[in-house]
């Protein structure tokens, strides 16, 4: 009855094509716009964010290249001030500090996308599915992330890595268990108000079965928000993970994590050099996470870009 | 609605700062105003002065039955007068406090006080044999940390002014046991009022512990002016004190990390000395400042000796090559001025330890020729260790300086710290191949680490160390300690068994280390003692 | 609406009243104060829910512990002593099977007995007594500057988006919070106290005076009550590092949150219109858009404060101050059991009270969701 | 042949703090195929609430839906059945109703029938988006490369991939420049012809029902008060409501004059008034106003209204006259709608 | 028309605005007038500059926008005021209704206050005066129980009350020009009539002049006098609103007029404008409905149309329409 194919020619004759739109008003076949370029965010600042990480990339990249000594070894007498012969000191081992801080790029900035990339696939997965299914799955769901936030994140970390032992994988564990429920609730809201969503309504009336639909509709557009948190969550973990290790919850002696050499120095700030200068390789890290965490929000982030 | 609610805060804020403008600006408090000033009205060391003790604080209870821990010793000590005492520095021996003579008999085993019939408790009443009697049952009853210690006494009074204590077992220390600060004599009365008892249930019925965390139920030179483990706790002067009056009226111990000792101590404070800067926080302090100090702590290495548990650490060259792998002067370097290369066990504080002369030396040849007879090859072994800061060292970077020392001689060790809990726990077990921790001796006489560490004692049964495995020679040095009825004949078979223990033993004892009492130039007799409680304050004077 | 007796003649005069006008306003107070009623019930039955998971939660978490606290709480000598250490678990009830020990624990809850930590040998209750009011009298003025100080120069950013000031401001945020906060607080102490001099080096009291009596717990306040002025002027000196060194871990925070806030609202057509209306700058900014502005400020502000409340382990630690975050961090090296729970229960409660104030406050910030 | 039967529908929800809310109060309305139903009301008068039930996006509180005879079961945690997908409906955002991540060409496809294989696939998509009047380059982009009106007719493509028998259109036009409206509205009036589609077109724009719809239902607090065919219905409305809202259409004219105004404000669905829904509104309501009115059969349509034959008598006219009623005679009244409970 | 200086003249304005790749002209070359007491119209789609234009006049630009030509407002430059002297003309002198009245009223202050904090600075009255006229304008809005709603907030009020309530708020200090921004674009017809009524009631009773800002024709029919046709920033034409309505000149709204339903009219099909409105960034030099206009000739391409006064009193931007409709152009 109302069989499309029949009405028209199969492959319409190049030249007298008539659109059908055309000939009941007159209009031109619409055709997209030209994309416009989304809004260039603080290009200054994001650049400057870009050769930190860049640098750092390298730096951890080509470690055994950039450090002038082994990081475990030792290479000088303990405690001695910079020189020549070590750029920035060496620690109370009489490791040269330079390596150690080369190496220890080795070590934060891998841990730190470890942790936040489970907490987005832990976090992520629980609050699309609660999201989605709501109802009790939701409700517990809920419940659960209201625990973790009302304990405080850094004791939680520390009963944790207290009961399994100091390791890299034992405070990436931990503060995964602790970071998680922001991502589980980011997402959900984002979910939820998806699932108010026309195109949803209209893809399920179009007859797409349910998990299809969470996977066509529901999970691209989700997990925008998510990218953003998980972004500005990466300087965030480099902190943690370093306050971990202050603590001496981090990876495991002698690896040179940046937290635990603030520590070592702690103790004696005339030897400035042995925490002061590991305290400002977390700060650039962090700072260049933190960059372009903005950057990649303000480019992600529907309302920043509805205004460009 | 919300507006004027909004002007009222204004109001209420404005009306709050002036508030506290006047009252801070006009009040006043005597005391308060004599205590700003007090730095220099307290500088001729006047009897009311105030000393500060700066300390890491770490002590749960002022009981003495309970108390084990370090400031809780120094302050235990002050507060409770015990039998005999160590004078000063000087704990080679007992000298009397509230008993005024003692003898011991000859078998060895049984000792007989005379209590001074001028010592009395702080509320008046007269220190009698009952007191002491209760007092050592109940801290044998508590079974608390030291009770193994006192478990094999028995005290009996035969009249009010005789004590008599008896070992079960050969033991000539027994006077310097009943020095320690856990066996502080009660004032019995006044215990039993406040819950306290010493029957063989104590354990369990003694609800004494609360009490005393506020009020010192004894007879020493000082009294507790206020108790709060987190920030400070304030010792006063017993104005009923019974020997010579202590020089500072007024004792405050301040919780504070070792960071800010250092810095505070930096400052040349007047009347004030700090007792946990150690390890390389010892350097770099002003020449003015006084330090009193002496090797009171080993830090040993231990290997399994049990081959069904590890092949490697029971594999006698394999060890040998690892203690000829260690540089032991430098792991000594770690901790400052107070670090000694470890040349036996025994620290050098105690009477028996080795000549500095034999200190151990690193021998790379000799470690890596060891390696290869052993025929371990690279094959490593984990290392586990408290994830502690101990004697001012967090012990990573000791336990880091040994495995690079080892990895110059090839041999792999792998770092496995622990929280406390689960190193202590995981120790026991006699699971573990290889540990390494600091130790410190029970009560000052070197003998007392000697049955522990040999065959049947815990330790050597954790590092799987039997009958059977040890060397019998070394088994014989030891029994020759422990028998000695002389302190000259066991200084003698002490330094016999340790250097038997270095070639013999699932042990190797890197370091020794030792705590230094960092005092303010104008203080005096602010000395270290080994003797259980680091300083005494009572002693301490002004120049 | 009400039924009229003659319709007919009633209803051409009837002015389209859909509500009763004299009956409205009772009706809808007593609707509210029903509803507000229903509310608090809901949040407490939460609250109870909530402090239970956390028992639960922390229980469990202990207990996969190796290790018992037996061996941080005896010596060495004295663990090797079976009857020693069977007397020591008996006294703390460990010899029970897992169960039973939650049971009792929950039990002694009940009852208001928080339970006997194993490392102070206090009652927890009295233990937190001690370390809490600590935290409050730094999370309170750390919190107070901040709002201040936050809302002032994000208020500024806002204002001058894109112009110097704002970069400047943006730029100081984005460094603080990219600054570790333990090594802030050491650089902090190196610099004032040990170079120039003019900072305590820790701790909440100078040795030479004796603490306040103890009434709130805070020594400023307990100084002031107690007219000790030369006290409270010592407490606020040592206030002042630690005090600083939050404020400016948490303006770098909340900064971001009030300039974006504040943007979204300069950006209402009502802030045009309260320019239209013809109200100098300074009007609009702080009666308009500064309200409006809060309402978002309100949440993460909550949560700056509920986070400082629960104490900063690291900062506490550096400064040698005895509050809540010491002991919790205390309580977890020693595995001691009670006193973690302690903790936990405090924090969770923190949580809901300061969540509850959250609700509180955008009640009385926004008309509209004073109801629901 | 009847494409939508909607029979005593009813939706209820509950407010927050305002107890039950019956936004539709028992509507029955059909489509035939090739046919299109006009729904006019004001806001709030449940016209949305009603075009949610008949699509199946939400459940009704009572009463049923069919499309020709299969009853319509609300979208659930099951794939929606072949059947039901014959009913499609536009919404009124084009911006939210197409997924801002996926390519238009895997939208439509969803719609496609799964017996359409390969290249049949494909051809069917070129002739859908030819049918909309979008080049066939379209498939490629995303939504927001597209305009308003664009995204409109990619959305009605969409609707038409499942060969529909009924599209419900709710408001499809009102977020559209008046330009883009034409188009739109033009374009779904010719696929309802061509097609032989039912089409319920809901909007609260009279003049633009007037322009498409055969018959036009008005809507008011839940209720139809009116249902005709729309030229008599705007020519000669019978409902005093109808008749103020054809009233208070402003007109293009050499000699303008302001539009009517209608006294009070529409209720709260909450607080429905007793008897005749539109009473306190009314100038002609009497006693009997007081009891509510059935929908009945007058002459050339179907009316709400006990009075209709004494209101028509007492004007002596039917057909409406666009008088100009002065401004100031007029009593404007409103109301705050307080919030309260109950 | 009137005699002596208009109200409110607008000359050769042009404002841009700042975008990624420079400022972007949003308004070009605008000429408008509005006597006093008078209801004056500016209609057009959406983006062609029409609330920019009430924006410009009350200074409200974003920040970074560029204004040139001159506004005079009741023998003032506007242009020349520093921030005291735009102060000094919001509220008093001129003053705006937003299309949103949900947006515009501040949710979280109640009706009086917002109603009053500029009575008491714009006319010096004092607490309780301020009051007062709030009541009473409350009650000229029509709005019941004046009293109770000063102490309520905008969310208790339906979207019309709103508007009334917004109204008063923008007529409080008693302007003599008010820019209404579509304040009735969110509303029920019914509602709608109302709003209108009680606009014109202001403009009979209180010599209000009102610049009326839509983009439905029917509504500008029925309530104003004289309009401006907008496209692109620019005006396509204008004049009296009955002749441009009935008989359009410009091709533009002729085309605007196509797509509208008649409403009462007879059933026929819209004529749907080709193509969607022209952005600001994407100007071609020519005539900005070249693009879209089906009597586009090359000479609208070279460049944009002079403003030319006709015969019947209009001005039309375009050099087709004259030839097309025999409109006769005024000769300069």
């Amino acid at each position: 009855m109302n069989e499309l194919a029949s009405q028209r020619p199969t492959k319409p004759v190049a030249g007298e094509v008539i659109l059908p739109a055309r000939r009941w008003f007159g209009i031109r076949p619409g055709r997209p716009r030209p994309e416009r370029p989304a809004r260039p965010p603080a290009r200054a600042l994001t650049a400057v964010a870009i050769v930190i990480l860049v640098g750092w990339l390298i730096v951890a990249i080509a470690a055994p290249l950039i450090a002038p000594y082994d990081p475990l070894a030792q290479s000088g007498p303990y405690y001695s001030a910079p020189s020549a012969a070590h750029w920035f000191g060496t620690d109370q081992l009489g490791r040269d500090i330079l390596s150690r801080i080369v190496y220890g790029s080795r070590l934060s900035l891998p841990l730190a996308v470890a942790i936040v990339a489970l907490a987005l696939a832990i976090g992520g997965t629980l609050g699309l599915l609660a999201g989605y299914i709501g109802r009790w799955v939701d409700e517990s769901l809920m419940r659960l992330t209201d625990l973790v936030f009302a304990f405080p994140p850094i004791i939680l970390a520390m009963v944790v890595s207290a009961a399994f032992g100091p390791s890299a994988r034992n405070a990436v564990l931990a503060l995964v268990l602790v970071s998680w429920p922001t991502y589980a609730r980011v997402v959900r809201s984002a979910v939820l108000s998806i699932r108010g969503s026309d195109f949803l309504h209209a893809s399920r009336l179009l007859g797409v079965g349910p998990w299809q639909a969470l996977r066509r509709d529901v999970l691209p557009n989700s997990v925008g928000p998510s990218v953003v948190l998980a972004s500005l969550e990466l300087g965030n973990a480099v902190l943690m993970l370093a306050s971990l290790s202050f603590l001496g919850l981090g990876p495991r002696p002698p690896a040179p994590e940046w937290g635990a050499m603030i520590a070592a120095g702690a103790t004696d700030l005339s030897k400035w050099w042995v925490s002061i200068i590991p305290g400002i390789a977390i700060l650039t890290a962090v700072l260049a996470f933190n960059l372009l965490g903005d950057a990649v929000r303000d480019w992600l982030d529907p309302r920043s870009r509805r205004r460009g | 609605m919300p507006g004027s609610a909004r002007r009222g805060t204004h109001t209420t804020l404005a009306l709050l700062a002036a508030a506290t403008l006047a009252l801070a600006g006009c009040g006043s408090n005597a005391e308060d105003n004599a205590a700003a000033a007090g730095t220099a009205a307290t500088a001729d060391g006047s009897a009311a002065a105030t000393l500060t003790v700066d300390a890491s604080l770490v002590v749960k209870t002022l009981d003495p039955g309970q108390v084990y821990e370090p400031t809780g010793n120094v302050l235990v000590h002050a507060l409770y007068d015990t039998l005999v005492t160590f004078d000063g520095a000087d704990i080679s021996k007992p000298v009397p406090s509230l008993a005024k003579s003692y003898t011991a008999a000859d078998d060895g085993k049984k000792f007989t006080f005379e209590l001074n019939p001028d010592a009395v408790f702080a509320d008046g009443t007269p220190v009698t044999s009952a007191d002491v009697v209760f007092s050592l049952n109940r801290l044998k009853n508590l079974k608390g940390s030291a009770s193994p210690i006192v478990k094999d006494l028995s005290v009996d009074a035969p009249d009010p002014h005789t004590v008599v204590v008896t070992s079960s077992t050969l033991n000539p220390n027994v006077p310097t046991i009943l020095a320690e600060p856990y066996a502080g004599i009660l004032n019995s009365k006044l215990a039993k009022e406040n819950g306290g008892t010493d029957a063989a249930d104590a354990s369990s019925t003694d609800k004494l512990t609360n009490y005393l965390n506020t009020n010192a139920a004894g007879s020493g030179p000082y009294l507790i002016e206020s108790f709060d483990a987190a920030s400070r706790i304030v010792l006063k002067a017993n104005p009923k004190y019974w020997g010579t009056a202590p020089k500072f009226g007024r004792v405050v111990f301040q919780n504070m990390d070792v960071q800010n000792q250092k810095l505070t101590m930096s400052k040349l404070p007047q009347n004030e000395l700090a007792l946990d800067l150690a390890g390389d926080a010892l350097t770099g302090l002003p020449k003015e400042l006084q330090q009193s100090g002496s090797a009171d702590s080993y830090y040993q290495l231990r290997l399994q000796n049990d081959p069904a548990v590890s092949k490697v650490t029971s594999n006698a060259d394999w060890v040998a090559a690892l203690q000829a792998a260690i540089d032991y002067q430098g792991v000594a370097a770690l901790f400052g001025p107070a670090g000694k290369p470890a040349a036996g066990i025994v620290p050098t504080a105690y009477a028996g330890s080795l000549p500095e002369s034999e200190a151990q030396k690193q021998d790379l040849p000799k470690a890596k020729e060891l390696l290869a007879k052993s025929g371990v090859g690279d094959q490593s072994v984990k290392l586990l260790y408290p994830a502690i800061t101990f004697g001012g060292v967090d012990l990573g970077t000791i336990a880091a300086k040994v495995q690079s020392d080892a990895e110059k001689a090839g041999i792999k060790i792998e770092l496995d710290p622990a929280p406390i809990a689960s190193f202590l726990d995981q120790r026991k077990g006699g699971k573990v191949p290889f540990s390494f921790s600091p130790q410190l001796l029970d009560y000052p006489v070197a003998a007392s680490i000697v049955a522990d560490l040999m065959p049947g004692g815990h330790t050597a049964e954790a590092a799987g160390w039997t009958a059977e495995r040890a060397d019998k020679e070394t088994v014989a040095a030891a029994e020759k300690v422990l028998s000695a009825r002389d302190s000259a004949d066991q200084v003698e078979a002490l330094h016999d068994w340790q250097r038997l223990m270095i070639n013999n033993s699932p042990y190797i004892t890197l370091v020794y280390n030792s705590t230094t009492v960092v005092a303010g130039p104008n203080l005096k007799d602010a000395v270290f003692s080994a003797a259980g409680w680091t300083v005494d304050v009572a002693d301490i004077g002004t120049n | 609406m009400s039924e009229t007796a003659t319709p007919a003649a009633s209803l051409p005069d009837d002015p389209g009243t859909l509500i009763d006008p004299d009956g409205d306003r009772p009706a809808a107070r007593s609707g509210r104060s029903r509803s507000l009623l229903r509310f608090i019930v809901k949040k407490l039955l939460t609250t109870i829910g909530l402090l239970f998971g956390v028992t639960v939660l922390t229980f469990l978490l202990v207990q996969a512990v190796p290790g018992d606290p037996s061996t941080t709480n005896l010596t060495e000598a004295a663990q090797q002593d079976p009857e020693i250490v069977a007397a020591y678990k008996a006294k703390w009830g460990l010899d029970k099977p897992l169960p039973v020990q939650y049971l009792t624990y929950l039990n002694n809850l009940l009852h208001g007995d928080l339970g006997t930590s194993q490392s102070t040998g206090n009652s927890i209750l009295s233990d937190l007594a001690k370390y809490v009011p600590a935290t409050i009298e730094l999370a309170i003025p750390a919190m107070v500057l901040s709002l201040l100080i936050s809302i002032g120069l994000g208020m500024w950013a806002a204002v001058r988006k894109d112009r110097a000031a704002d970069h400047t401001i943006r730029a100081g945020a984005l460094i603080g919070l990219s600054t570790p906060s333990f090594w802030l607080a050491i650089v902090a102490l190196y610099i004032f106290f040990y170079v120039l001099g003019i900072a305590p080096n820790g701790g909440r009291l100078s040795t030479k005076f004796r603490p306040p009596q103890d009434i709130t717990g805070m020594y400023t306040v307990d100084a002031l009550l107690t007219g000790r002025p030369l006290v409270f002027w010592d407490a606020l000196w040592h206030l002042a590092l630690p005090v600083l060194v939050l404020t400016s871990l948490t303006v770098s925070i909340l900064i971001r949150f009030v300039r974006s806030a504040m943007l979204e609202v300069l950006d209402q057509d009502y802030v045009k219109a309260a320019y239209a209306k013809g109200l100098p700058r300074f009007t609009v900014l702080r009666r308009h858009v500064l309200r409006a502005g809060l309402v978002q400020v309100v949440t993460v502000g909550g949560l700056a404060f509920a986070s400082l409340l629960s104490g900063t382990v690291l900062i506490e630690q550096i400064y040698s101050w005895p509050g809540i975050g010491q002991y919790a961090y205390l309580a977890a090296l020693n595995l001691d059991l009670p006193a973690i729970m302690g903790v936990g229960l405090f924090v969770a409660l923190v949580y809901i009270l300061v969540n509850l104030l959250i609700d509180v406050l955008y009640g009385i910030i926004d008309p509209r969701i004073r109801v629901s | 042949m009847t494409a939508l039967t909607i029979e005593q529908v009813e939706v209820s929800y509950r407010a927050r703090g305002r107890g039950s809310v019956r936004a539709v109060a028992g509507v029955d309305l059909q489509v035939a195929a090739g046919e299109v139903v006009g729904l006019v009301g004001e806001s709030g008068c449940g016209k949305s609430s009603l075009a949610r039930v008949a699509a199946g996006l939400t459940a009704p509180t009572a009463g049923r839906i069919l499309i020709g005879d299969t009853p319509v079961a609300p979208v659930g945690w099951r794939r929606r059945p072949a059947a039901l997908t014959r009913l499609q409906m536009i919404f009124q955002d084009p911006g939210g109703s197409l997924n801002p991540r996926r390519t238009i060409e895997s939208q439509l496809l969803d719609g496609i029938p799964a017996d359409l294989t390969g290249s049949a696939r494909t051809e069917r998509l070129v002739q859908l988006l030819e049918r909309v009047g979008m080049s066939d380059d379209a498939r490629r982009h995303y939504p927001h490369q597209f305009s308003g009106g664009q995204r409109q007719r990619l959305a009605i493509a969409r609707a038409l991939a499942t060969e529909p028998e009924i599209i419900i259109a709710d408001e499809p036009v009102t977020a559209l420049d008046a330009s883009a409206q034409a188009q739109v509205v033009s374009l779904l009036l010719s696929l309802v012809r061509e097609l032989d589609v039912g089409l319920l077109f809901i909007s609260h724009d009279l003049a633009l029902v007037h322009e498409i719809a055969d018959r036009t239902a008005v809507m008011y607090l839940g209720k139809i008060v009116e249902q005709a065919p729309t030229r008599a219905l705007m020519a000669a409305p019978r409902h005093p409501y109808t008749r103020a809202l054809v009233e208070a259409i402003p007109q293009i004219s050499a000699h303008p004059n302001l539009p009517n105004v209608l006294r009070g404000e529409v209720p709260d669905p909450a607080q429905v008034p007793s008897g005749c829904r539109f009473r306190p509104r009314c100038a002609h309501a009497r006693a009997i106003c007081l009891t509510e009115p059935q929908l009945r059969e007058v002459p050339g349509g179907l009316v709400s209204c006990h009075r209709v034959e004494e209101i028509a008598a007492e004007n002596g006219v039917t057909e409406l006259s666009v008088a100009k009623r002065s401004v100031t005679e007029s009593s404007v009244t409103g109301e705050i709608a307080m919030e309260a409970s109950e | 028309m009137s005699t002596g200086e208009p109200l409110l003249t607008i000359d050769g304005l042009s404002v841009s605005l700042p975008g990624p790749a420079g400022p972007v002209p949003v308004i070009k070359q605008l000429d408008l007038r509005v006597d006093a007491g008078e209801i004056v119209g500016i209609a057009g789609e959406s983006g062609s500059g029409k609330s920019l234009t009430a924006l410009t006049l009350l200074n409200l630009l974003p920040p970074g926008a560029v204004v040139g030509g001159s506004i005079r407002f009741d023998g003032q430059d506007l242009l020349s005021l520093d921030r005291r002297g735009w102060q000094g003309v919001r509220g008093s002198g001129i003053s705006m209704v937003f299309q949103d009245s949900t947006a515009a009223l501040h949710p979280m202050l109640t009706i009086g206050r917002q109603l009053t904090e500029h009575i008491r600075a714009g006319l010096g009255l004092g607490r309780a005066a301020a009051r007062t006229r709030a009541t009473e304008l409350l009650d000229q809005m029509r709005i019941p129980h004046p009293d109770r709603a000063l102490r309520a907030y905008p969310h208790q009020f339906s979207g019309g009350m709103r508007q009334r309530v917004a109204i008063a708020i923008a007529l409080a200090c008693r302007p003599r020009l008010l820019i209404a921004d579509e304040p009735t674009t969110a509303l029920d017809v019914t509602v709608q009539a109302g709003i209108l009524a009680l606009l014109e009631e202001q403009r009979r009773e209180s010599g209000l002049a009102v610049l009326f800002i839509t983009h439905d024709l029917g509504v500008l029919s029925a309530l104003t006098r004289r309009a401006y046709i907008f496209y692109a920033g620019r005006v396509m034409e204008s004049g009296g609103t009955a002749d441009l309505l009935t008989a359009p000149a410009h091709p533009y709204t002729a085309a605007l007029l196509g797509a509208r339903p008649h409403g009462l009219s007879a059933q026929r099909t819209l004529r749907a404008i080709p193509g969607a409105p022209v952005l600001p960034d994407q100007l071609l030099p020519g005539c900005p409905f070249e693009p879209r206009c089906t009597f586009a000739e090359d000479s609208c391409r070279s460049g944009p149309p002079p403003q030319v006064p006709t015969t019947s009193g209009r001005t039309l931007a375009c050099v087709v329409a004259p030839d097309l409709t025999g409109e006769p152009v005024v000769n300069r």
